[in-house]
């Protein structure tokens, strides 16, 4: 696979390595009534869609930038993607 | 006064070898430091960059030249550069901070690495077999930089000029990294 | 008597005669022959045996599809089983033996599996080999693993190098034959970066074995006319004897180039290089695969496929018989007899499935029987005569069989792509889906007529480059004269009453096809793995086909809705050793050395491998034989004076920003937020899911500005956790990392004189007295005149101990000065064995404990884990299942009997409890021998075990035979209140 | 239709005309007592031990493509019983029982085929990590054998002793483990069931769960809807595709594992080998051809294919122990979509939905479990508790803290 990297441009996705669904960057609240249960449906429930999927890769083998990948996990075509920092700053601005 | 001193040494103590038309060549004399842009810092780094090296900041995958200690900024992440310059003394964060002052977080790497440079003009007939950046000058024109593997070790590559490329990877994996440089010569060449 | 089948013509080398080897027959050829050519040339018609019935088989094909002739190719560990003599390119000096049969090819035992073989119908071993139970694994399994297989493995090491490599382009032109050439001119001569790609050592496919001429040239001459053009190009590189065997994900596709293949000796070059495509565009031109028509024993040397046989007679001028006959259902096979009875070949026959008239000019002296059927035919170790359907035997020692073209749709359909069927060329074509960038051009997207393969490459051509950019070029498409190409899909003789072949090496025949078909096998999936058709080192390229019309026919469903089985890549077989690559032996990794290495190799240390790093596990001396005598003197002598070890290798992590406190805070369970400046702190870092993830120790040089360690197992994976944290969880937190690991050459020293030892070499000016750089103090030091170094004051021996980092250049040098400096004190170096004793001694967990499934709270530190602050991992490590009132607790054992040797990974039995896994209490982790108190100690994780101190339990430990009495004991072995580390 | 060596004989002397589908195709039936969803391994081993040994008959297996498509006909076909926790030994070890006993049991030759499987170590920790799982398996009644590096010099003199970078130890042998012909385990569970009534179902997609009151009441169809007083799902990789319909989320990832198999080779590997140091697994099929295997992918997905790093990864691990391979040739790769759970381990269980059951989350690991699988979920499904070697796999051990984690890499499926 290629990811196109935001800045550096198509880069082999070996260079990369994966975490998951990019929920993962919404931790929960840890002062929150129901915070256990928040913890475990952040950590260990998934959507696993069969098509387009936001996740988590880690350009370790470049940049060192997570990012936002926007993957068909059908096709394995992939959309868009973005830096997971900016994903967050702009998720947290909402808020 | 301790009657101790300690001899510095370089990672592959110098190593040089011509194959048919192509050069692998240790690099040392050089020192890198890290420069960390803090959050909203980078405009008091560019002034201080300016001012000193008269260079910008570059993009991540570009560097740039000075003229100042032959110095190379080197873009290597949105809030990480690389500075590469003549120095062999010890501390080669105090030449930079002298320059810089507290506008960037500061890291000295120049023992973290091994330099080569591979040039002649079979270079990326050799390089070919062991980086997958693409390196013809339409997409890797001189100036550009990328951090990427080779033969399972992590490699910043620089196109410095035509058919001459510097290649930086982890110091203690140096002897490993100069074999598959040269395995690639001797396959190729 | 040589070359008796060689005839006039061809493009081989007469004057550079090759000498080889088969079956120890010496024989000749020429430079340019194939070994199945030269073999034909030779008369060689039979050359190996079928996988299950041990048939006699024949040279079958002219290319990469062939399913017959696999031979084993040269000798000793050069030994290469399943070669294809139909691709292997004739040297000088070649050695080949044919395959899979017991005693001389021509008179093999095991073709008494022939006489049996109506109980060897499709799937009879699932039905049967099951009474009595026992005999399956002593008597059946092994009779049937004594056939398995074709060729041999010499079982020695590959001799052969391989190399790999990454390749850029615009365009990626897959099969160099007329389309391929069409293509690659219009691309290169648009200016895009192209790349030609053809399997033979000969570029111009099907142009070198046609008699068809292109542009008033012969097809031959305008290949190597079109190749002059495209070899001058800069931007236009040319590869033969490589094959484009995958298409991947994103334009990716996998190369193999076989370098040296058709060379005696590699010379130390790489044999094969295995390549990596990134393009933006490839145009597949990978041309058609003739199939042949199923009729009874169409098996036998000398029927082949029609093309190839003139292929053999038009390139290589080998004649594969005297007397030839053609089977046909389509115009293209009568090109067979026309090309031979041009040269002169008699053709005994041409027998045309089809009604109505002779397509061309009929040769003379052929029989011609159009609607005709071929029923069997005769021969033992070759085929002699055929007998039609209306009885009439027709002499031939060579029939050539043609049941239409399959365009080589393989690569379209190795992501999602399903070809689509085409009945006016009865074959499936590329259908939707294609791999992306691809495009398909010539006969492999079913342009099956010499002219439209040649302007279809063009066009295709122009206009991929047009997509990207670039103004295709005003050239027209060379051309070609006309031909027909008529074909009405006709795939076995049901008058057939023998065996009628499919899949030529597995031995599937049509009646297996119909008896898969009884038995509900009749999904081509189930087809396929019931009969094992297309399962053999062909993977079925000639019998799929044929074989699916036949379940159609049996399920009365039309072809393209029986489908096909999904093609998988390599579109033909790969050496894995090119899969390799370099990564074998030592080179299979990269080997880390820390910068004391070369020191350390002086000293004779024994290196153990830890992740990439080579660290030296002891230093023997003079009179030790025994790695235990090495490490309990480097550990008494540690304990009584000093001793330095190399800890490079473990991770550290530059952290600065201005939130740099409060991020370590987060991401240690423990509270960081408040350590002073000058100090070090132990922290323990949690997975979110609460479990241990690493411990290590974070120096505050600066209010902006901490050193942390991590173990050397997880210095990667903890980075990539914290930079997770920066740039995910917390972007607004102003926090850099960068890894220091590589940049400084860190020891620890330890013992009663390490201060003194350290004395020697600081720099007066920096004052390291107990009282100035207590337990967990750190800074900026300078030492022997002036180098700069970090200080740290901590433990992992429970001795007096510093660690001492200086950059990387003066490691070597460093641990020199440092023995120098401990002559005085009897310095010892020590290496990882000795770290351990020491670490188990002082009840430190280590890569045994922290093995991802424990809790701080298993290991006695769930104190530490804060509840006062958000960090990663503290809320979910209050789960009641973390917190089990009989859970693990890591604590120390030693045995009743101290003359006893405790055991790592014994499992905990309360006494009197039978020992299973129900009353299975916990295990022990960590075992050393302790010289300071003289005999086996141990750390466990027992339940309850920080409430059960002193109690003996069992430690067993069925695998290796034993069992003992062990005592639960605290896992501070020595110096419980930590004395020594603060003295 | 018994199968044995006469009837093969008798067949044969008689052309063969005697022989039947070796399971019927049905239409479906508007009700059934139970409804497996899934025609894999697992599904069948469910009906026919449903059926068998429980004595429900009334069963609808509804398989969307061919039975035995999934994973079941895409495995490296690994059979053995070596793990660690106690949660998951005696499970595998009665699936282990099971395959010792299986063709007789249901009369059809899947080639049970113990030739040991070894796994080994390079480390003295990976010997320590080895002694605890043998020692754990011996405590629940498996066969373990831990060897030195001659014991292993010994089974396989053709591994790289002599130049390894990461050289070999030992070992931790299963004498008892081995492989099994995987088309077989479904086509002969399919044709037990099917003797015992099920109803077999091809092409048949579930496209909706009918769920009323918080209880499943059946299934809807590609042939129409179907009633069940239970349905019990079973499709591994579609496991959260299908657990979505009734909006359920899981803690299961897909992904992709890719296989290979090499031209056929006359036999050189007697059993199946593991490399401790690098992603490889192997052995030697009845047929001759060298089956391996190696590490996921490592990306959600759902396409039965993968990339060519780990094709890379994986021969490098294959050359790195044994080079005496470099010679012989890939022939095949393919890839299937496995359930990768949280903590590595597989559900059989209940769902808060009633009648509404789920068996997933297999990992790569499937294959060696269908028996036991086949079995505890019939015994779930027709008592409604689990059977005792399968209490651990329940759907709330995330949030109880219960993991069932064996290598210790916590909720990052990729790493399972």
């Amino acid at each position: 696979m290629i990811i196109n990297h935001p800045l550096l441009g198509p880069r082999d996705a070996a260079e990369f390595v994966y975490k998951g669904d990019a929920s993962l960057i919404n931790r929960p609240d840890w002062q929150a009534d129901d915070a256990a249960e928040l913890f475990h449906e952040y950590l260990y429930l998934r959507d696993n869609p069969a098509g387009e999927h936001r996740e988590l890769w880690y350009h370790e083998q470049g940049d060192r930038s997570w990012l936002i990948v926007t993957r068909n996990t059908l096709t394995h075509d992939i959309s868009k993607v973005e830096f997971a920092r900016d994903v967050a700053l702009a998720e947290r601005s909402k808020k | 006064m301790a009657k101790f001193t300690l001899t510095a040494n370089t990672p592959l103590g110098g190593f040089s070898h011509d194959f048919k038309g192509v050069s692998i060549s240790e690099v040392n004399g050089r020192s890198i430091v890290s420069l960390a842009t803090p959050l909203g810092g980078k405009e008091a780094v560019s002034k201080a960059l300016a001012k000193t090296y008269k260079l910008e900041i570059p993009e991540p995958g570009k560097s740039t030249v000075s003229s100042l200690d032959n110095a190379v900024l080197m873009g290597m992440a949105q809030d990480q550069t690389f500075l590469v310059f003549d120095h062999t003394e010890d501390k080669p964060i105090d030449v930079v901070s002298k320059h810089l002052k507290d506008t960037a977080f500061l890291t000295d790497q120049s023992d973290s690495y091994v330099m080569l440079r591979v040039s002649g003009e079979n270079s990326r007939s050799v390089l070919e077999r062991i980086c997958p950046i693409d390196l013809h000058p339409s997409v890797f024109p001189e100036g550009s930089v990328s951090r990427t593997i080779m033969e399972h070790l992590g490699t910043v590559i620089v196109h410095e000029k035509a058919n001459t490329f510097l290649l930086m990877s982890a110091r203690s994996s140096a002897k490993s990294f100069l074999e598959a440089v040269e395995v690639s010569a001797l396959n190729t060449v | 008597m040589n070359q008796i089948n060689r005839i006039d013509g061809g493009l081989i080398n007469r004057s550079n005669k090759l000498n080889f080897n088969f079956n120890g027959q010496s024989l000749e050829g020429y430079e340019g022959d194939t070994l199945a050519s030269a073999l034909l040339a030779n008369g060689h018609r039979m050359v190996g045996r079928s996988f299950k019935y041990h048939r006699p088989r024949g040279i079958f094909s002219a290319g990469s599809e062939e399913p017959n002739a696999l031979v084993q190719l040269r000798t000793g560990a050069y030994q290469e089983p399943n070669t294809r003599a139909t691709v292997t390119e004739l040297f000088h000096g070649l050695e080949a033996t044919s395959q899979n049969h017991r005693g001389s090819l021509k008179y093999d035992l095991m073709a008494v599996n022939d006489l049996f073989s109506s109980f060897l119908s499709a799937g009879f071993y699932y039905k049967t080999f099951m009474w009595p139970k026992a005999f399956w694994e002593k008597f059946y399994e092994p009779v049937i693993r004594a056939a398995a297989g074709l060729g041999r493995l010499s079982g020695e090491d590959d001799p052969d190098i391989y190399d790999k490599g990454f390749l850029h382009c615009d365009v990626l032109v897959v099969g160099a034959g007329a389309a391929g050439l069409s293509a690659a001119l219009s691309a290169g001569r648009a200016g895009a970066r192209v790349i030609v790609m053809d399997e033979d050592f000969c570029m111009g496919g099907r142009l070198n074995v046609e008699t068809l001429s292109v542009d008033d040239k012969s097809g031959s001459e305008w290949a190597t006319q079109a190749l002059a053009e495209l070899s001058a190009m800069g931007n236009v590189r040319l590869m033969t004897r490589t094959t484009a065997y995958g298409a991947y994900d994103h334009g990716i596709v996998g190369a193999l180039e076989r370098v040296t293949d058709h060379l005696i000796s590699s010379e130390k070059k790489p044999r094969q290089i295995l390549w990596r495509v990134y393009t933006k565009r490839t145009i597949l031109c990978a041309g058609a695969t003739e199939r042949p028509i199923a009729f009874g024993n169409n098996d036998r040397p000398g029927v082949m496929l029609a093309g190839a046989v003139r292929a053999y007679v038009n390139r290589w001028g080998a004649l594969p018989g005297k007397r030839v006959a053609v089977f046909t259902n389509n115009d293209d096979g009568w090109r067979t007899a026309t090309d031979l009875a041009a040269k002169g070949v008699e053709i005994t026959a041409v027998i045309d499935s089809r009604d109505g008239q002779p397509p061309v000019d009929v040769p003379k002296g052929a029989a011609i029987v159009m609607g005709g059927r071929i029923v069997d035919t005769k021969g033992r170790h070759g085929i002699r005569s055929f007998t039609l359907s209306n009885g009439q035997q027709i002499p031939a020692d060579c029939l050539a069989v043609s049941g239409g073209w399959s365009p080589n749709v393989q690569l379209t359909c190795h992501q999602r792509g399903r070809p689509t069927w085409r009945e006016d060329i009865a074959a499936f074509v590329p259908g939707g889906e294609l791999p992306q960038g691809m495009s398909v051009a010539g006969a492999a997207s079913g342009n099956l007529s010499l002219s439209s393969v040649l302007l279809n490459g063009h066009d295709i051509g122009n206009s991929v480059v047009s997509d990207l950019g670039f103004t295709p070029s005003k050239v027209k498409s060379s051309s070609s004269e006309e031909e027909t190409t008529g074909i009405s899909a006709f795939w076995h003789v049901r008058e057939s009453k023998v065996r009628a072949w499919l899949d030529l090496q597995n031995d599937v025949t049509v009646k297996d096809v119909k008896l898969s078909h009884q038995e509900g096998f009749r999904s081509v999936e189930h087809l396929k793995r019931y009969t094992t058709l297309g399962m053999a080192t062909d993977q079925g390229k000639t019998a799929n086909i044929p074989a699916l019309a036949v379940m159609a026919e049996c399920t009365g469903k039309s072809l393209p809705e029986t489908g096909t089985t999904i093609f998988r890549p390599p579109y033909t077989p790969v050496a894995i050793g090119a899969l390799a690559g370099r990564a074998r032996g030592k080179d299979f990794r990269p080997s880390r050395l820390s910068p004391s290495h070369s020191w350390a190799e002086e000293q004779g240390a024994v290196f153990v491998e830890a992740d990439m790093w080579y660290r030296a596990q002891w230093f023997p001396r003079t009179g030790e034989t025994h790695w235990r005598q090495s490490v309990d003197r480097e550990v008494t002598q540690t304990r009584a004076s000093v001793g330095v070890c190399d800890v490079t290798t473990l991770g550290k992590i530059d952290v600065q920003g201005r939130d740099a406190a409060e991020f370590l805070n987060k991401v240690y369970a423990n509270a960081f937020a408040k350590l002073p400046v000058g100090k070090v702190r132990y922290g323990i870092m949690l997975r979110e899911d609460g479990i241990m993830m690493d411990d290590g120790t974070s120096a505050r040089f600066a209010e902006n500005h901490f050193v942390m360690t991590t173990t050397t197992a997880n210095a990667v994976s903890v980075f990539r956790h914290m930079e997770f944290c920066r740039q995910c969880l917390w972007p607004e937190m102003d926090v850099h990392l960068i890894s220091s690991t590589e940049q400084y050459a860190q020891f620890a020293v330890a013992g009663p004189n390490a201060r003194k030892l350290l004395q020697k070499v600081v720099d007066s000016d920096h004052d390291i007295s107990n009282e100035a750089f207590p337990f967990m103090a750190c800074g900026e030091i300078t030492i022997c005149g002036g180098v700069p170094a970090r200080l740290f004051r901590i433990s992992f021996s429970g001795e007096l101990a510093y660690e001492i980092a200086v950059p990387t250049r003066y490691g070597d040098s460093l641990v020199r000065t440092l023995m120098a400096a401990g002559e005085e004190f009897d310095v010892t170096p020590y290496g990882t064995e000795s770290l351990g004793v020491m670490r188990i001694e002082k009840g430190h967990a280590a890569g045994n404990e922290l093995n991802g499934q424990t809790t701080a709270r298993d290991l006695g530190m769930g104190r530490m884990v804060s509840k006062k602050k958000d960090s990663i991992g503290n809320t979910l490590s209050e789960r009641d299942g973390l917190n089990l009132e009989n859970g693990l607790s890591l604590v120390g054992f030693r045995p009743v009997n101290r003359s006893e040797e405790l055991k790592a990974g014994s499992h905990f039995i309360t006494k009197g409890n039978t020992a299973n896994m129900a009353n299975d209490e916990g295990w022990m982790s960590s075992v050393a021998f302790s010289p300071n108190l003289g005999h086996s100690i141990g750390l466990g994780f027992i339940k309850r075990g920080s409430e059960r101190m002193g109690e003996v339990v069992l430690a067993t430990d069925p695998i290796r035979g034993g069992e003992m009495d062990v005592e639960i004991v605290s896992a501070h072995f020595i110096d419980p209140e930590g004395e020594r580390l603060r003295g | 239709m018994k199968y044995s060596g006469f009837k093969v004989i008798k067949e044969a002397l008689t052309g063969h005309k005697g022989w039947k589908p070796v399971w019927r195709t049905p239409k479906p039936k508007k009700e059934y007592d139970v409804i497996i969803v899934g025609g894999g391994g697992h599904g069948l081993a469910t009906a026919y031990y449903l059926a068998k040994e429980f004595g429900i008959t009334n069963i609808a297996v509804l398989e969307k493509g061919w039975i035995g498509s999934g994973n079941v006909g895409r495995n490296t076909t690994i059979v053995r019983s070596n793990y660690l926790l106690p949660g998951n030994e005696p499970f595998y070890e009665f699936s282990m029982k099971l395959w010792e006993n299986l063709e007789q049991d249901f009369n059809y030759n899947a080639m049970v085929s113990q030739r040991g499987i070894l796994n080994l170590f390079h480390n003295d920790a990976g010997r320590d990590a080895y002694a605890r799982r043998g020692n754990s398996m011996m405590l629940a009644g498996a066969d373990a054998v831990l060897l030195d590096q001659e014991g292993v010099r010994k089974m396989y003199p053709c591994l790289d002793f002599e130049n390894a970078r990461f050289p070999i130890k030992g070992g931790l042998l299963q004498p008892r483990g081995g492989t099994v012909r995987h088309d077989a385990v479904a086509w002969g569970y399919a044709r037990g069931a099917d003797n015992h009534g099920v109803d077999i179902i091809q092409n048949c997609e579930v496209t909706g769960m009918n769920i009323e009151n918080g209880v499943c009441t059946g299934v809807e169809t590609s042939q129409g809807s179907i009633k069940a007083k239970k349905v019990a799902v079973c499709v591994a990789g579609s496991s959260s595709r299908v657990m979505s319909m009734a909006g359920m989320r899981l803690p299961i990832e897909s992904h992709v594992l890719q296989a290979f198999v090499s031209e056929g080779l006359k036999p050189i590997l007697p059993g199946v080998v593991t490399f401790g140091a690098g992603h490889f697994y192997v052995s030697q099929s009845d047929k001759g051809g060298l089956v391996f295997g190696g590490d996921i992918d490592g990306y959600n997905t759902y396409a039965q294919r993968g990339n060519l790093p780990v094709v890379e990864d994986v021969c490098e691990g294959g050359m790195a122990l044994m080079p005496m391979i470099g010679r012989a040739r890939l022939l095949r790769m393919w890839g299937g979509v496995m359930d990768m759970s949280m903590d590595g381990s597989p559900f059989i269980d209940k769902t808060h939905i009633n009648g509404l059951y789920f068996n997933g989350g297999w990992c790569y690991g499937g294959f060696k479990a269908t028996p036991a699988s086949g079995w505890c979920y019939a015994h779930l499904l027709a008592k409604d508790e689990p059977h005792p070697v399968a209490t651990e796999y329940r759907l709330d051990r995330f949030r109880r803290g219960a993991m069932l984690d064996e290598k210790g890499v916590g909720a990052q499926p990729n790493l399972h």
